[in-house]
């Protein structure tokens, strides 16, 4: 019963949120509201889907950087060597990262000793592995000023945006999914203790596996409309170690492991970056350095249960 | 083409740069395996350890070793206050994570405050030289910082083995809530090892100093390799540390000079990918 | 015909030999105690059993069917399923969502059956409490609570009673009582000698990894070669 | 799983637990929208508010009247070293036209922070210039610069925030060929006059308001290589017989690098192997040991800002030190660190404190007023230079635009740049080629004892200034 009252105000609230979202560049905001955004959604994208893995089965990962870079290389190399349709050279992106991460899997998840540790290490290794591929054949970078794609595609107002936007929605959508399904309480139970979840019966291999390749195939479709965003796409960017950093302080600082967590942090880290960058900007920095510290002293367990808590206590005291 | 010379000249030189990232990676794999504490704000503070020992070189005309006598003592209270607050709030390792990189912003920035963004370049003298046996030559500044680094893990391997701090650390480094039963005072062995990591980043910032011009922004270059190193050897292990960086560093020598330097890196890493599937624990030497 | 079978099975780590040859039968609906002093090889042989290590030869089969070497997953769903000395269960996961991963999938929930074992580990009125918190006691019942979830034909305890205060050892001993009533077949590792003799239709004694006696425990108590495994602490 | 810690013990919470975290799971969501908008408003906003404060120091006079601008964008270094910083606003004071806003973002921070403060400083100085000289259409002109964190992502929102929040006049480039690659796209968008200082992929450069600071030629990939070996040959009266290319993945420096060869053969000059490495290496002993093997007479480098002096040292350790080492945008300072060792690096120049540049008043004005604030500003190498003037000359461009075209409207300005002469301080641009780029105006220069001057060609070269070839620290063969 209240599951069911509760699953539809979900709903319900994912739609309206998405309505809104989708309608604001048409009633007229800036066009740095819409760009700002759109670099919004894509950080939210990067932040749950490194949560989807690492967040709920704890095994940390630091290769967002590879799938990014190799997302909007994959659609970059397609749409300009191959010159595929922008369109489909997104579904490609995501494809080659989900092979990536599926290939990587392979290798560690099988080996039982030191599991996080080996995980941590070799995320670290593809990223380098991925990156060095990438600049001895494209080092220079692809432009893709003229985004080969069919011919309504470009004449689409915000056509970025609501890419970003839908992806954005569809890896939120999935992370509360995995987060209520069974699988997130395997992933749960593999966090906690991952031998007796195989005495219990989970096959955590595949578990792990399935989190993995959803996490990486999210982050692929980010690197293409990022690609496709900013139509310059270089090495040395897209393979910046702050997407494989980033995503893990977002996460941690919204609240690691809940599913709304890491969309709370992406957003405030996203914000407060766009307001250092005015002005003294080392000066800004240095307070934004202070003020992280401070959250996380006073928010252990990151913003997202601060405003559990807060809700709970305006409850108690409405129930007095 | 590469001639029997270039081959032993590249394992010299491979060893001794290797012996560098092991130098930059001890602080990290102390803290990591042994507090819990992934610590990023290690790169900016050996980027600082590297102005103290510009200034030391350039202001005061001394030479840049002189710097160690202030950096480590007071790198190494550093490290004791910054344990004393991870203890104090009891910070885990999700939150250490974010905490040292928040330190890692204000540090950075406080040194483009401080220094400017500019590039600074210490005037190094015979360490930015070297010696010849035949026609293979030995690079000065990097044998020092290799046998430094050695002498490290020597003095480490001593404590492990003869001291009670040793015997506390690895009976940590097994297992916390075991240790602590034994009666093992985790958080004063903290400060001590958080202390000890503090002084290991400032010798490794000084020769930052030494061999390269820097900014600010200098210390992020060396993540990956870092990170690589730290839990390739082992997350704890000093001697680990130490001998992946040496792999690593050879194995990028070689590349460099059997293929091309660009590929060097990922011959390096996939070899540590190998060593990894073969030997999953890492290279834990303890 | 019993239901799993244990046959000539050796491993040995490094050249010290944990478990040499061991054959061991549990028969149907029976509650068979595996005892022996440390280090005997009791939780090496479960693990064998459980999937968790492969023996380096013989073979086991489970209602004559060959499971040696299958991953644990694999064993549990096929209807093994084991607890640990020390306890495992879901520190951050409440004891219901603990239950839960016993599982196949959300479908087969069932209420009745969930408040049953709750009312048999006498823990419903801890139902959404997050099992970190509970006392060390009460996560060994909710383990063994999330074995039976699963319903299994064969529930191995690795030492139940181990480090737990003495009112939990009489739940606890309850609880494998109700078991027994409701006709499950359990191996059981024990110490506790007392819990032995109350609850184990059959022991088997292990030393030094091999099999020194099987038997009713009377029988046992009386051979010699178990009395001198126990150098005097056996008082029966 | 903090979410669930705090849960205390107690029946049916799970229920209402659920449903509070699903209110708040859906506010948050919302929350994202708005969090954000508000946060990027205020950001807007505040710094729009920024725009108005103002410093003592830039006080000028346009048209007779007292003006106050441009305290916007101080450094951090300059309100150090000038902290008399009084803010009023300019609308307060009476009578004043509004003031010309040009938008652009330069890294402060991060890797690319290094060259970005010495932009930062010599456009302070540039639109210092451009007010004491009367503004722009007797309007005071001011920076709005914001901090890209050497962060390509940040690129497109910042110019998007410029142009349809702050609502600034002009805007021109950021620092960095991928930085000034990623903001064009918006640029072309919303048909601005996109000028910039310093990109080095001519034939990328489509948009047909782009327009470089720094004249590289649309072929600069064999110009600048052919003018390098005329150098050899003619100042230097020698060329090498052998030589080896070494270049970064840098996207500039590689298009450079693969230019060479083929010009090398039309010299006469083997090639020996190409060597490429990956931006941000540190360690250049392979490298130095890979050319110890091959002993090439002459050494290019096509790398940027540490990368030669890395390899100097190297080759020095390395016990071999090539004839001649020419490399394309080193940090100065950081060569000169090395003291003599960096003595007789060939680089490209488009401006060096000397004679002929220094005959031009504008240069004198730049030169002097540059290291003066450089050297306020506490940069280790403080002297007007490529970077710097590339930078200064941006401005100059967009000055003498806008007043040839008397119009702040990018179309016009535009169509003026096309098709008009620009003087700046180091000569006569036109932006009549391929991609609005005129011939190249790039010189060679050489670090001579302890200064950088430009060699070649003679009516730019410093006086008596010849090329030395060979180095005299040459070793190892």
């Amino acid at each position: 019963m209240t599951y069911l009252w509760q699953k539809i105000t979900m709903v319900m609230a994912l739609s309206a949120s998405f309505a809104i979202l989708f309608a604001l560049p048409y009633l007229g905001i800036s066009a740095f509201m819409v760009s700002f955004l759109l670099s919004v959604f894509i950080w939210v994208t990067l932040a749950v889907s490194w949560n989807i893995l690492s967040g709920y089965t704890g095994y940390f990962s630091f290769g967002h950087t590879a799938f990014f870079g190799s997302g909007a290389f994959a659609s970059a190399v397609a749409d300009f060597y191959f010159s595929i349709d922008y369109l489909l050279t997104i579904p490609i992106a995501g494809v080659v990262t989900t092979g990536m991460a599926a290939g990587l899997g392979l290798v560690t998840f099988r080996l039982r000793r030191l599991r996080g540790q080996l995980f941590a290490l070799t995320t670290v290794v593809l990223t380098s592995v991925s990156s060095i591929v990438v600049i001895n054949n494209w080092g220079s970078g692809i432009v893709m000023y003229s985004v080969k794609a069919f011919w309504p595609f470009l004449n689409i107002p915000h056509v970025f945006y609501t890419l970003a936007l839908l992806l954005c929605f569809a890896s939120i959508g999935i992370s509360m999914a995995i987060y209520r399904s069974r699988l997130g309480l395997n992933l749960f139970a593999i966090r906690d203790d991952e031998e007796a979840a195989e005495a219990i019966g989970i096959n955590t291999f595949n578990n792990k596996m399935l989190a993995f390749c959803i996490s990486s195939l999210l982050v692929g479709i980010a690197g293409a409309i990022f690609a496709g965003w900013i139509k310059y796409v270089w090495p040395e960017t897209v393979f910046s170690i702050n997407y494989s950093l980033f995503p893990i302080l977002m996460s941690i600082m919204g609240g690691v492991g809940t599913w709304v967590g890491p969309i709370i942090g992406a957003a405030i880290l996203t914000t407060i970056f766009q307001i250092v960058a005015g002005g003294e900007a080392v000066l800004n920095n240095i307070i934004l350095g202070s003020l992280l510290v401070a959250v996380m002293i006073f928010l252990p367990h990151g913003v997202y249960n601060l405003v559990l808590s807060g809700y709970r206590r305006i409850r108690r005291s409405a129930r007095l | 083409m590469v001639s029997v010379t270039g081959v032993i000249q590249s394992l010299l030189t491979g060893t001794l740069v290797g012996g560098f990232y092991g130098l930059f990676a001890l602080g990290l794999t102390m803290s990591w395996g042994v507090l819990d504490i992934i610590n990023m704000s290690y790169f900016p503070f050996a980027v600082l350890s590297a102005y103290v020992a510009y200034v030391t070189v350039t202001s005061l005309g001394l030479d840049p070793f002189i710097s160690l006598i202030f950096s480590i003592p007071s790198f190494f209270i550093m490290g004791i206050l910054m344990q004393l607050f991870f203890n104090k709030f009891k910070i885990d390792i999700f939150r250490s994570l974010i905490i040292s990189f928040a330190l890692f912003v204000v540090v950075e920035n406080t040194l483009t405050y401080v220094w400017t963004a500019d590039v600074r370049r210490a005037p190094v003298g015979f360490l930015g030289s070297s010696f010849f046996i035949d026609s293979i030559y030995v690079p000065v500044g990097e044998l020092i910082a290799f046998l430094i680094g050695v002498m490290i893990v020597l003095a480490n391997v001593a404590i492990l083995k003869k001291t009670r701090l040793g015997l506390a650390l690895r009976a940590v480094a097994e297992n916390r809530e075991a240790a602590s039963m034994w009666g093992v005072n985790y958080s004063r062995m903290a400060l001590m090892v958080s202390g000890l990591s503090m002084s290991y980043v400032a010798i490794a910032g000084l020769f930052l100093a030494i061999f390269f011009p820097f900014t600010p922004s200098h210390g992020s270059l060396f993540i990956g390799r870092v990170f690589a190193v730290t839990i390739l050897g082992g997350l704890g292990s000093v001697t680990g540390a130490f001998i992946a960086g040496i792999i690593l560093g050879v194995a990028e020598a070689m590349a460099a000079i059997l293929l091309a330097p660009s590929w060097s890196p990922l011959v390096a890493f996939l070899l540590l990918l190998i060593i990894l599937v073969v030997k999953p624990s890492g290279l834990t030497w303890r | 015909m019993s239901l799993l079978r244990v046959m000539n099975v050796t491993k040995s780590f490094g050249g010290l030999k944990a478990v040499n040859n061991v054959s061991i039968e549990v028969p149907q609906n029976l509650v068979l105690g595996l005892i022996g002093p440390n280090g005997s090889g009791k939780t090496t042989l479960v693990n064998i059993i459980a999937g968790f290590y492969r023996p380096d030869s013989g073979e086991i089969l489970f209602k004559g069917e060959r499971i040696t070497g299958l991953k644990p997953y694999h064993i549990a769903n096929k209807g093994i399923v084991r607890t640990f000395q020390l306890t495992r269960v879901f520190k951050q996961l409440t004891v219901l969502q603990n239950l839960m991963t016993a599982l196949n999938s959300h479908k087969d929930f069932n209420q009745q059956q969930v408040s049953e074992i709750l009312t048999m580990l006498d823990l419903q009125h801890k139902k959404h409490v997050i099992a970190g918190n509970l006392s060390y006691g009460e996560q060994k019942l909710l383990e063994i609570g999330r074995a039976l979830m699963k319903n299994p034909d064969l529930l191995i305890l690795d030492e139940p009673t181990s480090g737990i205060s003495p009112t939990i050892i009489g739940r606890l001993t309850r609880l494998v009582k109700d078991l027994k009533m409701l006709d499950k077949t359990i191996l059981i590792i024990e110490h506790n000698l007392n819990v032995i003799s109350t609850i184990c239709d059959r022991v088997v004694v292990l030393n030094y990894g091999e099999k020194i006696a099987e038997g009713t425990f009377e029988e046992i108590s009386q051979d010699q070669r178990v009395i001198s495994a126990y150098i005097g602490g056996f008082t029966p | 799983m903090p979410e669930k810690n705090n849960e205390g013990a107690g029946g049916r919470k799970i229920s209402r637990r659920k449903a509070i975290s699903s209110t708040v799971a859906a506010g948050a969501i919302v929350g994202v929208g708005v969090v954000a908008g508000l946060g990027g408003y205020f950001a807007g906003s505040s710094s729009g508010g920024r725009v108005q404060t103002i410093t003592q120091r830039e006080m000028v006079t346009v048209g007779g009247q007292t003006v106050t601008v441009g305290g916007q964008t101080v450094t951090v270094t300059n309100t150090v070293t000038q902290p008399t910083t009084v803010t009023a606003t300019v609308t307060g004071v009476a009578g004043t036209p509004k003031p010309v806003v040009i938008g652009y973002t330069l890294p402060k921070t991060g890797g690319f922070a290094a060259n970005g403060i010495i932009h930062d400083i010599a456009d302070e100085v540039a639109v210092r210039r451009i007010n004491e000289t009367g503004g722009l259409l007797g309007r005071p002109v001011q920076r709005l610069v914001y901090d890209d964190r050497s962060d390509i992502s940040q690129i497109p929102p910042l110019y998007e925030r410029l142009i349809t929040q702050d609502r600034v006049d002009l805007i021109v480039g950021p620092y960095a060929t991928p930085f000034i690659a990623a903001a064009m796209p918006v640029a072309e968008k919303y048909r601005k006059v996109y000028i910039f200082d310093s990109y080095t992929l001519p034939k990328q450069a489509r948009y047909e308001f782009a327009f470089s600071s720094w004249a590289t030629g649309y072929n600069t990939d064999v110009e600048w290589p052919t003018l390098l070996f005329e150098a050899l040959q003619n100042s230097a009266g020698k060329l090498p017989k052998s030589l080896v290319v070494v270049h970064s993945t840098h996207p500039g420096a590689a298009f450079i690098a693969g230019g060479v060869p083929a010009v090398a053969q039309r010299f006469g000059i083997q090639v020996l192997d190409v060597i490429r490495y990956e931006l941000g290496t540190t360690d250049f002993l392979p490298i130095a040991t890979r050319l110890k093997e091959l002993k090439p007479e002459f050494l290019v480098q096509c790398g940027l800002v540490l990368d030669e002096s890395n390899m100097r040292q190297a080759l020095d350790k390395a016990g071999f030190i090539p004839y001649g080492h020419s490399s394309l945008w080193p940090a100065v300072g950081a060569l000169l660190g090395l003291g003599p060792l960096g003595d007789g690096l060939i680089s490209q120049s488009v401006f060096e404190a000397h004679i002929p540049f220094t005959q031009d008043a504008e240069a004198r004005y730049f030169v002097e007023n540059y290291q003066k604030r450089a050297r306020e500003a506490g940069l280790a190498y403080w002297k007007a230079d490529t970077q710097s003037g590339t930078s200064y000359a941006m401005f100059q461009i967009l000055r003498e635009a806008v007043r040839g075209s008397g119009s702040l409207n990018d179309e016009d300005i535009g169509r003026w740049l096309k098709k008009n002469k620009v003087d700046t301080i180091f000569g006569e641009l036109t932006f009549d080629g391929p991609n609005n780029y005129g011939p190249m105006k790039t010189w060679i220069a050489q670090i001579q004892n302890g200064e950088q001057v430009v060699v070649w060609p003679p009516d730019y070269a410093k006086p008596r200034a010849k090329l030395q070839y060979p180095s005299p620290l040459a070793k190892g063969y």
